[in-house]
């Protein structure tokens, strides 16, 4: 089977993949920290608003702030303990956001009211009431609330579920563990995803420099007709749209979504997830984060409860050698770079990455000299040089016009581009231009 | 000769009768303001505007697709009779300046991290809101001068904006361009300004920023009428602005400044003695 | 049939009409600041061109000879273009408006180009029968229009480049167009005359 | 406007060839020599201010209906009244100024005068105006044919400036140097300007 | 006290390639075919090596000083330009006709742009073909090589294809040389250019930009082949008068242009359609004017027309988006 | 309506036939002048290439054909005698290099009756300025003088000859030497019918 040629897309690009410091470690549980900091805000749509003042006492897996409109989530309390603040702490996206402190007491214990279902017995639209109640939203890194993509509309069809295994960022490693040590978890996420969008077809994509998971989970999918495909090592192979086409030969209309070509995308992790939330009744109070980065002394997997700050998960990992110079949370393609170590690490979180001055790349960005390696490198088949060519000029309807809204966002352009322009921050400004100038007509 | 005669007269009768003929039966309704502004275009036909040919200028005119002020043969008197037949005034009752309310520049203020990224103040800001610490300090990456049509600001070494009050027209493209909000339009007599954008409480803003406006209230009590102070900043009440130069050598932390005797520091830009005159300028 | 595709490619490369010639300089650098714009100019020229060199071979060989008035030359065939293009101006604006959007827009500002009356006094002068000014005519027409639209390209590309403040505007599209020109002395030679 | 203000603007703020950008044509291809440009230049103006003088005269007369073509014919007179002249007079320059005498009919600059000013103008004005401009047009292919003569053939007006021993730059009277002096003395002036303000 | 972390846009890593690097390649990939040219032509053609390359980068200097710039220097890309530019002459170009060059190449050919990467036309080139229109007479003055210690000296002798075109026009046949000496063509013992003489040292040079993926094949291969088969097809219809494609190959700079000008990424298409159609271009008038034209060698001129296409190329071969939807008519 | 239509018709046509009617006036008072102008540049350009003379050769001629032009019309060569007190001193015509630089040369040269060139004088060309155009140098055409078909070889230098070309413009020079050749072939082939007396007027 490896030698055959591994299915992929056009584009792309091999970064240094540089998992091999966390990619043995098996999942460890992170120690609960001094106090939790749980923001209203986690996910893709409106934030939650927060049903819970100070001075109350919450169990795990308690609301603590409920869903505000279709695509919203609520949010759960990450232990048991007492609510210490309610006000704006520092949040990833590097602002002060409404957020719920808390400190645990320790017991760590469950909402009692929680309680597993077979989801043999539930119906479709039970199932996703429940995931919705559970707080799941993707776990791949945008947080987008899993009910709304597992409803789409009556007139879109959809006969392919797509597990997201591949974890193209460099070095995250946190689904390639969970591949491996959960697979009964995932196998049975997707059984549940299946039944809620009614379609018997899945398929998990797996880069194929993780040979171990896709073995083992070929092993373990082998009675439940789920297909594991093995990928060829290119970033953002992980990227929807891009797995789209890798997997099934399709492509998303431009400006459509996944469900426009009758596919549904859910990363492993989410999957995981579900079934928790299903069998055993569990919110999202807690996921994998890869703990990682050459200014950290021991990368790890570590298995935290969400609200626990950066500094605590740092700690965890026997701390810094040396003075950090740049704090990613996520991976070092996609990720954010954070204010300080104080913000917590929420659902979002699936990597925190810390380099040290000497390890970032320091250069002057230069004209563009039109070499084309950042259209070559597009998966969407872009031309980021013109795009950001435009965007200098604030062009707005030019760059429109040579589809800067279609950028994924996914780096390849800024990290190949021999001026080292910052062809993605360009292409971001202007895409906020259009769809300004959009909203005003 | 009589050949000579009768050849060019014959074009002529020829051409004139092909033409009126054409005019007649070919007659399409044209808006009567393109007439007007084809009327006093030059008819050079030249191209010069980028539109093939004057009557396309003319449209594009009236139709608002394109400024008026393209035409190179026709020069500032076509302009002003456009301007006259499209009914724009050119002239405002009452002239404005845009003001740069900050001087926290990069030796002032304190940044909240080290940025690394486009030079764009809109890309900046939508890093953990702007690596200035001031929520509302000038970012100093230039959006504005590069929105500017006339060229009226220039960024200092330290990295602040300042606005030279005789370049300025008052177009506000600047305001709309910066993401801070921190460019405000003022009365062009008025000189005096109180330089700080920051609504934090006295104390944060002394954290981050030498120059800013703690709210004190010293303005106020030296001149009740000339100022206000909401939400921790102080503003000049521009109708009295005369009455705000009494409280410039007050304010503790130098952050009410006089325009005519000098720009923020590190602006090449020679201070403007009177107040200036935008007809005289222009 | 090789003599007409001489002068075919003589008036599209090697005497272009713009670059070597120095006809119709002034749509050249006005109307080509669009690719889009540009091309619809060369249509239109193309076309006035075509006629203009067919009307005006009559006129000379017609009447201007046989009368043994050639000095009219020109007012006679400046008159006949003027009111030719204005006419079919109009014809094409109140028949055909799509038509009339990509090529009757230009017909105005084709009236005052030196091109087109250079395409006919240059045919009378190299005495060419009617056929072969028919070419010619359309071979400066085509010349006119590639050297336009690699032009306009050129500027187009030109409006995202940092030029210093002097040179900004013309003189960087005069400066262009002698590169351009440089170029086209490439083709110097290929065929002669 | 006084007709002294009339007159200059031809001549820097208005000038046809530097600020218009009109009449490109023959600018670029007669300035071989500083003599050809000055002869182009002559015969413009002289069309110039007599089709301005009678556009002006007859501008009552002319129905606005016909008056392009009315202009063109009164252009066109003048052109070949020029060209009449020069063949009989000046031989040498009628040779090699060529086609682009019959074509100062289509120099716009002399049609965008005509309808710009003269025809909305009395006579006087309206010769003021189109010598003033055709000097100013005079006067820039002059310095264009200087340049280019100088650099190409080493001398200005025949007269030798650099010596036997200077290499003569051929690039400069041929077409690209037609183009690529006009763009240099263009930012040139564009810099001067700027300096000025 | 100022936050030291840094924040940015992602993404955080970059893969380390940046211009002065690949600046810094080419010219390595050149050094094969300089030091043969050193070798060659001796002196003079070290003096035309050093006369451009210092000019251009005191050119630049001087451009970047007047436009208030930062120095540009360290990017390699007007010392680059300096040394293709004195490839591109002749060994025995005067000192003040090489300087010339190199103002012409940095001031006009580049800086009115606005520097780096904003030049439509290859500047090495437009330099060259001023001078070669200017200055016929000293850029068509070319020498034998006399390599460094042979004893031999240098004598004037006509570039293969000058001397073919001067054949061809007054016997309406090829010369004896145009049939024979392929050898000698490989090696670098003809007439010509400083740097255009050895196939093998420009063949290298080539690769080695290939390998290291500073170029992409598309524009030499295309280039190349548009030649060869052209020049094939007319060899096939008449051998007598048309030379056999090898020779056009191997004289000339064909190699040197295809190879180190044509693929100029600043003039040239982004897109590989794009590089592929302009490569075909190039190949096309190089042979025409080769052939019919008034010039022997056609490959500068054939360049710098297709450098002037490059921004329609550009324009009309853009990739289909992933998911582009057509739109509706 | 009518009447707006019928003043456009009358002004344009009345306008165009003052200009018909100008214009024909001054070209008669400019007609004489210009006859005039053209026989002098064309005594110039014969007095250029014939010795002394006290006649009006631009009235002694004698136009022979010579072969017929790519379109089949027949090419006449006129043939200009200048004499000296009624002694004829050389014969003065055209002839056309096609093969220049950048189109047609015209030459008109000048034979004395020993069938040696007296001189030559360029007439009309396009070379280009600076290179080509350098034939017009007396340096250059005072190589001819005195060469007669049999007395020189007829190439340039370049090509084994004996006429200096012109340092890297060579085809020009190539092309005079060609044509001024096939002039003085032509001329003494029909040498009987060119000095013939009378000649046709
Ligand atoms: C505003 C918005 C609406 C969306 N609506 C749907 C939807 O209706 N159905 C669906 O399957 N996915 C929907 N998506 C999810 C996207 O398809 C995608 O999975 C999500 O943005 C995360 O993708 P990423 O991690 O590749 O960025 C929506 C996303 C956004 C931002
Ligand atoms: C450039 C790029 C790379 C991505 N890489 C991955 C990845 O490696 N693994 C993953 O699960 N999701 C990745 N995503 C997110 C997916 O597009 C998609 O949102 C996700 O698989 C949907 O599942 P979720 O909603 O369960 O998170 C990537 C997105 C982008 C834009
Ligand atoms: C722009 C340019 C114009 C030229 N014009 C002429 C010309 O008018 N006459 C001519 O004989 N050669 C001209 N040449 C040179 C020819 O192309 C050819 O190289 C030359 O005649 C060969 O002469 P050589 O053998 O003396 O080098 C010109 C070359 C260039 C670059
Ligand atoms: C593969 C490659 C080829 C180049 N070829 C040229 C060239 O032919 N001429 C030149 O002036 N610069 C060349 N450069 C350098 C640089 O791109 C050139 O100076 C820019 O055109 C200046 O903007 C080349 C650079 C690279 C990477
Ligand atoms: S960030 Fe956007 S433009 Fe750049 S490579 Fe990715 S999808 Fe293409
Ligand atoms: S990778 Fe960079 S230098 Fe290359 S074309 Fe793209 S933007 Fe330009
Ligand atoms: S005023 Fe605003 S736009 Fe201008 S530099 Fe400051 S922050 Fe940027
Ligand atoms: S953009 Fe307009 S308002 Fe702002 S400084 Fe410039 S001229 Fe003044
Ligand atoms: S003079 Fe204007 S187009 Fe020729």
């Amino acid at each position: 089977m490896t030698t055959m040629k591994q299915k992929t897309f056009a584009g792309g690009l091999h970064p240094p993949d540089s998992k091999k410091y966390s990619a043995h470690k098996p999942i460890e549980r992170c120690p609960l920290p001094d106090e939790l900091i749980i923001p209203a805000a986690q996910h893709i749509g409106a934030p939650a608003e927060i049903c819970v003042a100070v001075g109350e006492r919450v169990k795990k897996g308690q609301v603590i702030a409920v869903a505000k409109g279709f695509v919203s989530v609520p949010i759960h309390a990450s232990t048991s303990g007492e609510v210490i603040a309610v006000e704006p702490r520092l949040h990833p996206m590097g602002r002060p956001l409404p957020s719920v402190v808390i400190k645990p007491d320790g017991a760590d214990q469950w909402d009692e009211t929680l309680k597993g279902n077979d989801p043999e017995q539930l119906d479709a639209a039970t199932l996703k009431n429940l995931i919705r109640d559970a707080g799941i939203v993707g776990l791949g890194g945008a947080t987008f609330p899993a009910h709304v993509k597992l409803s789409p509309p009556q007139d879109k069809a959809i006969d392919t579920l797509i597990l997201n295994g591949v974890e193209c960022e460099p070095f995250l490693t946190a689904d390639h563990r969970l591949m491996l040590e959960e697979a009964e978890r995932i196998i049975d996420g997707i059984k549940i995803l299946c039944k809620v969008l009614a379609v018997d077809k899945a398929i998990i994509g797996i880069e194929a420099n993780k040979p171990d998971a896709i073995e083992y989970l070929r092993k373990e999918c082998a009675p439940h007709q789920i297909q594991v495909q093995s990928l060829k090592v290119q970033y953002p192979q992980g990227a929807e749209k891009q797995l789209i086409d890798a997997c099934t030969g399709r492509q998303v209309p431009s400006g459509g979504l996944p469900m426009d070509c009758g596919i549904v995308v859910q990363n492993v992790g989410t999957a995981a997830a579900i079934s928790d939330a299903i069998r055993l009744g569990r919110p999202l109070v807690e996921r994998i984060t890869t703990i990682t980065g050459p200014a950290v002394v021991e990368a790890k997997n570590l298995l935290i409860a969400i609200g626990t700050p950066l500094s605590h998960l740092v700690a965890q990992c026997g701390g810094l050698n040396g003075e950090p110079a740049k704090i990613i949370m996520g991976g070092p393609m996609m990720g954010q770079t954070q204010l300080s170590l104080e913000v917590p690490a929420i659902r979002g979180t699936s990597g925190l990455l810390i380099f040290r001055e000497e390890d970032l790349p320091q250069m002057k960005a230069g004209p563009c000299i039109r070499c084309g390696r950042c259209i070559s490198v597009c998966p969407i088949h872009l031309q980021p040089t013109t795009i950001a060519a435009y965007a200098r000029l604030e062009l707005v309807d030019e760059a429109a016009d040579y589809h800067a809204l279609d950028c994924i966002e996914c780096g390849c352009c800024t990290y190949i581009c021999p001026a080292t322009l910052p062809l993605v921050q360009s292409i971001r400004h202007i895409k906020g231009g259009i769809l300004a100038k959009r909203r005003k007509l | 000769m009589l050949a000579a005669v009768l050849t060019i007269g014959g074009i002529g009768l020829v051409a004139a009768v092909a033409l009126g003929i054409a005019a007649k039966k070919f007659a399409v309704e044209v808006d009567p303001r393109e007439l007007a502004v084809l009327e006093v275009l030059p008819g050079a036909n030249c191209g010069a505007c980028g539109l093939p040919g004057c009557a396309g200028y003319a449209k594009g005119v009236v139709e608002g697709t394109i400024a008026a002020n393209l035409c190179t043969p026709g020069g500032a008197e076509s302009v002003e009779q456009i301007a006259h037949i499209l009914g724009i005034e050119a002239v405002t009752a009452d002239p404005k300046v845009a003001v740069v309310l900050c001087q926290g520049d990069n030796q002032k203020a304190t940044a909240k991290y080290r940025y690394l990224g486009l030079d764009d103040c809109n890309a900046a800001q939508k890093i953990a809101d702007g690596p200035k610490a001031c929520p509302g300090g000038c970012l100093g990456l230039g959006s504005c001068e590069r929105a500017c049509p006339f060229g009226a600001i220039e960024m200092t070494p330290e990295g602040l904006a300042v606005i030279s009050r005789e370049k300025c027209t008052g177009c506000e493209k600047c305001v709309a361009a910066c993401p801070r909000q921190v460019i405000s339009m003022a009365p062009l007599d008025a000189m005096t300004h109180v330089l700080c954008n920051s609504h934090d409480k006295g104390a944060a803003v002394r954290k981050y920023c030498q120059i800013g406006c703690i709210a004190c209230h010293i303005c106020k009590k030296t001149a009740p009428e000339a100022y206000k102070v909401e939400n921790f900043l102080a503003i000049v009440e521009y109708e009295h602005h005369l009455e705000a130069a009494a409280a410039i050598g007050k304010c503790p932390t130098k952050c009410i400044r006089d325009f005519s005797t000098g720009y923020p520091q590190g602006s090449s830009y020679p201070a403007p003695s009177v107040p200036v005159n935008r007809d005289s300028a222009a | 049939m090789v003599e007409l595709l001489l002068i075919l490619i003589s008036a599209v490369f090697v005497n272009n009409f713009v670059l070597a010639r120095f006809l119709g300089i002034c749509p050249f650098l006005g109307v080509s600041k669009k690719v889009e714009t540009a091309l619809g100019m060369g249509m239109a020229v193309i076309f006035v061109m075509t006629v203009a060199s067919v009307v005006t071979w009559f006129i000379q060989y017609l009447v201007l000879i046989p009368f043994g008035i050639e000095y009219l030359q020109t007012i006679a065939f400046i008159l006949v273009i003027a009111s030719l293009v204005q006419l079919v101006e109009m014809v094409i604006q109140k028949t055909s408006p799509v038509l009339y959007q990509s090529l009757g827009i230009f017909l105005p500002l084709i009236t005052t180009n030196c091109a087109v009356l250079g395409v006919a006094v240059l045919s009378i002068q190299k005495s060419y029968s009617f056929l072969e000014s028919v070419v010619f005519a359309l071979g400066a027409g085509l010349g006119f229009t590639l050297a336009m639209v690699l032009f306009a390209g050129l500027r187009e590309r030109l409006d995202l480049c940092p030029v210093p403040k002097a040179f900004r505007g013309t003189a960087i599209a005069l400066i262009t167009a002698g590169l351009l020109s440089l170029a086209f002395m490439g083709f110097a030679g290929l065929v002669k005359g | 406007m006084s007709l002294a203000k009339e007159f200059s603007k031809g001549i820097w703020k208005e000038n046809a060839v530097f600020k218009l950008l009109l009449g490109m044509c023959p600018v670029l291809a007669v300035t071989t020599s500083a003599e050809n440009g000055l002869g182009m230049g002559l015969a413009t103006t002289f069309v110039l201010v007599y089709s301005n003088i009678v556009v002006a005269l007859l501008r009552k007369l002319i129905p606005s209906g016909v008056r392009i073509p009315a202009f063109i014919i009164i252009i066109a007179s003048f052109v070949t009244v020029v060209q009449l002249c020069m063949e009989a007079w000046v031989y040498d320059l009628y040779q090699a100024l060529g086609i682009f005498i019959p074509l100062i009919v289509v120099n716009c600059l002399i049609l965008g005068r005509a309808e710009a000013f003269a025809s909305k103008n009395p006579v006087v004005a309206a010769a003021v105006d189109g010598s003033g401009m055709g000097l100013g047009f005079t006067l820039s292919l002059f310095i264009l044919g200087a340049v280019r003569e100088l650099f190409g053939s080493g001398a200005i007006l025949g007269f030798s400036i650099f010596g036997a021993s200077y290499q003569p730059m051929l690039l400069m009277i041929l077409p690209p140097g037609a183009f690529i002096t006009l763009g240099l003395l263009l930012a040139g002036m564009n810099k001067f300007e700027a300096r000025k303000s | 006290m100022d936050n030291q972390l840094y924040l940015s846009s992602s993404p955080h890593i970059h893969s380390g390639e940046t211009t002065d690097k690949v600046m810094r390649l080419v010219i390595y990939a050149l050094l094969p075919a300089t030091l043969l040219s050193i070798y060659f032509f001796g002196l003079p053609a070290l003096s035309v090596l050093l006369i451009c390359t210092l000019g251009c980068l005191a050119f630049e200097a001087l451009s970047c000083k007047l436009l208030k710039q930062p120095l540009t220097l360290s990017d390699g890309s007007a010392a680059l330009t300096g040394i293709l530019l004195a490839l591109n002459l002749p060994p025995s170009t005067p000192w003040w006709l090489s300087l010339l060059g190199a103002a012409i190449a940095i001031l006009i050919g580049k800086q009115v742009y606005g520097g780096l990467g904003y030049n439509p036309f290859n500047p090495a080139l437009v330099a060259r073909v001023v001078l070669l229109i200017s200055f016929p007479v000293q850029m068509t003055s070319w020498t034998t090589p006399a390599p460094l210690g042979s004893g031999i000296d240098a004598v004037t002798a006509a570039t293969p294809l000058g001397e073919m075109q001067t054949a061809v026009m007054l016997t309406g046949k090829l010369p004896e040389l145009a049939i024979s000496g392929y050898t000698d063509y490989l090696l670098g013992h003809m007439a010509g250019s400083v740097g255009e003489v050895s196939a093998l040292a420009l063949l290298l040079g080539g690769l080695f930009l290939l390998f290291k993926k500073i170029i992409s094949w598309h524009i030499p291969v295309s280039f190349i082949g548009t030649v060869l088969v052209l020049g094939g097809i007319f060899w096939l219809v008449d051998a007598g008068r048309y030379p056999n494609p090898i020779f056009h190959l191997l004289t000339g700079g064909l190699l040197l242009g295809a190879f180190f000008m044509a693929t100029d990424m600043v003039t040239s298409p982004v897109t590989c359609k794009g590089m592929l159609l302009f490569g075909c271009g190039c190949g096309l008038l190089t042979v025409l004017i080769r052939l019919f034209g008034g010039y022997p060698e056609g490959v500068s001129f054939a360049i710098l027309l297709m450098n002037a296409c490059t921004p329609l190329i550009d324009r009309y071969t853009r990739p289909k988006i992933y998911g582009q939807v057509e739109p509706q008519a | 309506m009518l009447k707006e239509m019928s003043r456009l018709l009358i002004t344009l046509t009345l306008i165009a036939a003052c200009a018909g009617l100008i214009l024909s006036l001054v070209e008669s008072s400019t007609r004489e002048p210009i006859k005039e102008q053209r026989r002098l540049q064309m005594l110039k350009a014969l007095s250029a290439v014939l010795p002394e003379f006290d006649n009006s050769p631009d009235s002694d001629i004698v136009t022979l054909e010579n072969g017929v032009d790519k379109k089949g019309n027949p090419v006449e060569v006129t043939f200009y005698r200048g004499r000296k007190a009624a002694q004829l001193v050389g014969t003065a015509f055209k002839v056309v290099a096609p093969d220049g630089y950048s189109g047609n040369i015209e030459v008109m040269i000048g034979v004395k009756p020993d069938e040696k060139l007296n001189a030559v004088e360029i007439l009309a060309h396009a070379e280009t300025p600076g290179l080509g155009s350098k034939i017009t140098d007396a340096k250059f055409k005072d190589i001819f003088k005195g060469k007669g078909l049999d007395n020189a070889d007829w190439r340039v230098k370049k090509d084994g000859g004996e006429f200096d070309q012109i340092t890297g413009a060579t085809i020009s020079p190539r092309a005079i030497v060609g044509a001024v050749k096939k002039g003085l072939q032509f001329y003494r082939k029909n040498q009987r019918k060119i000095l013939a007396e009378g000649g046709q007027q």
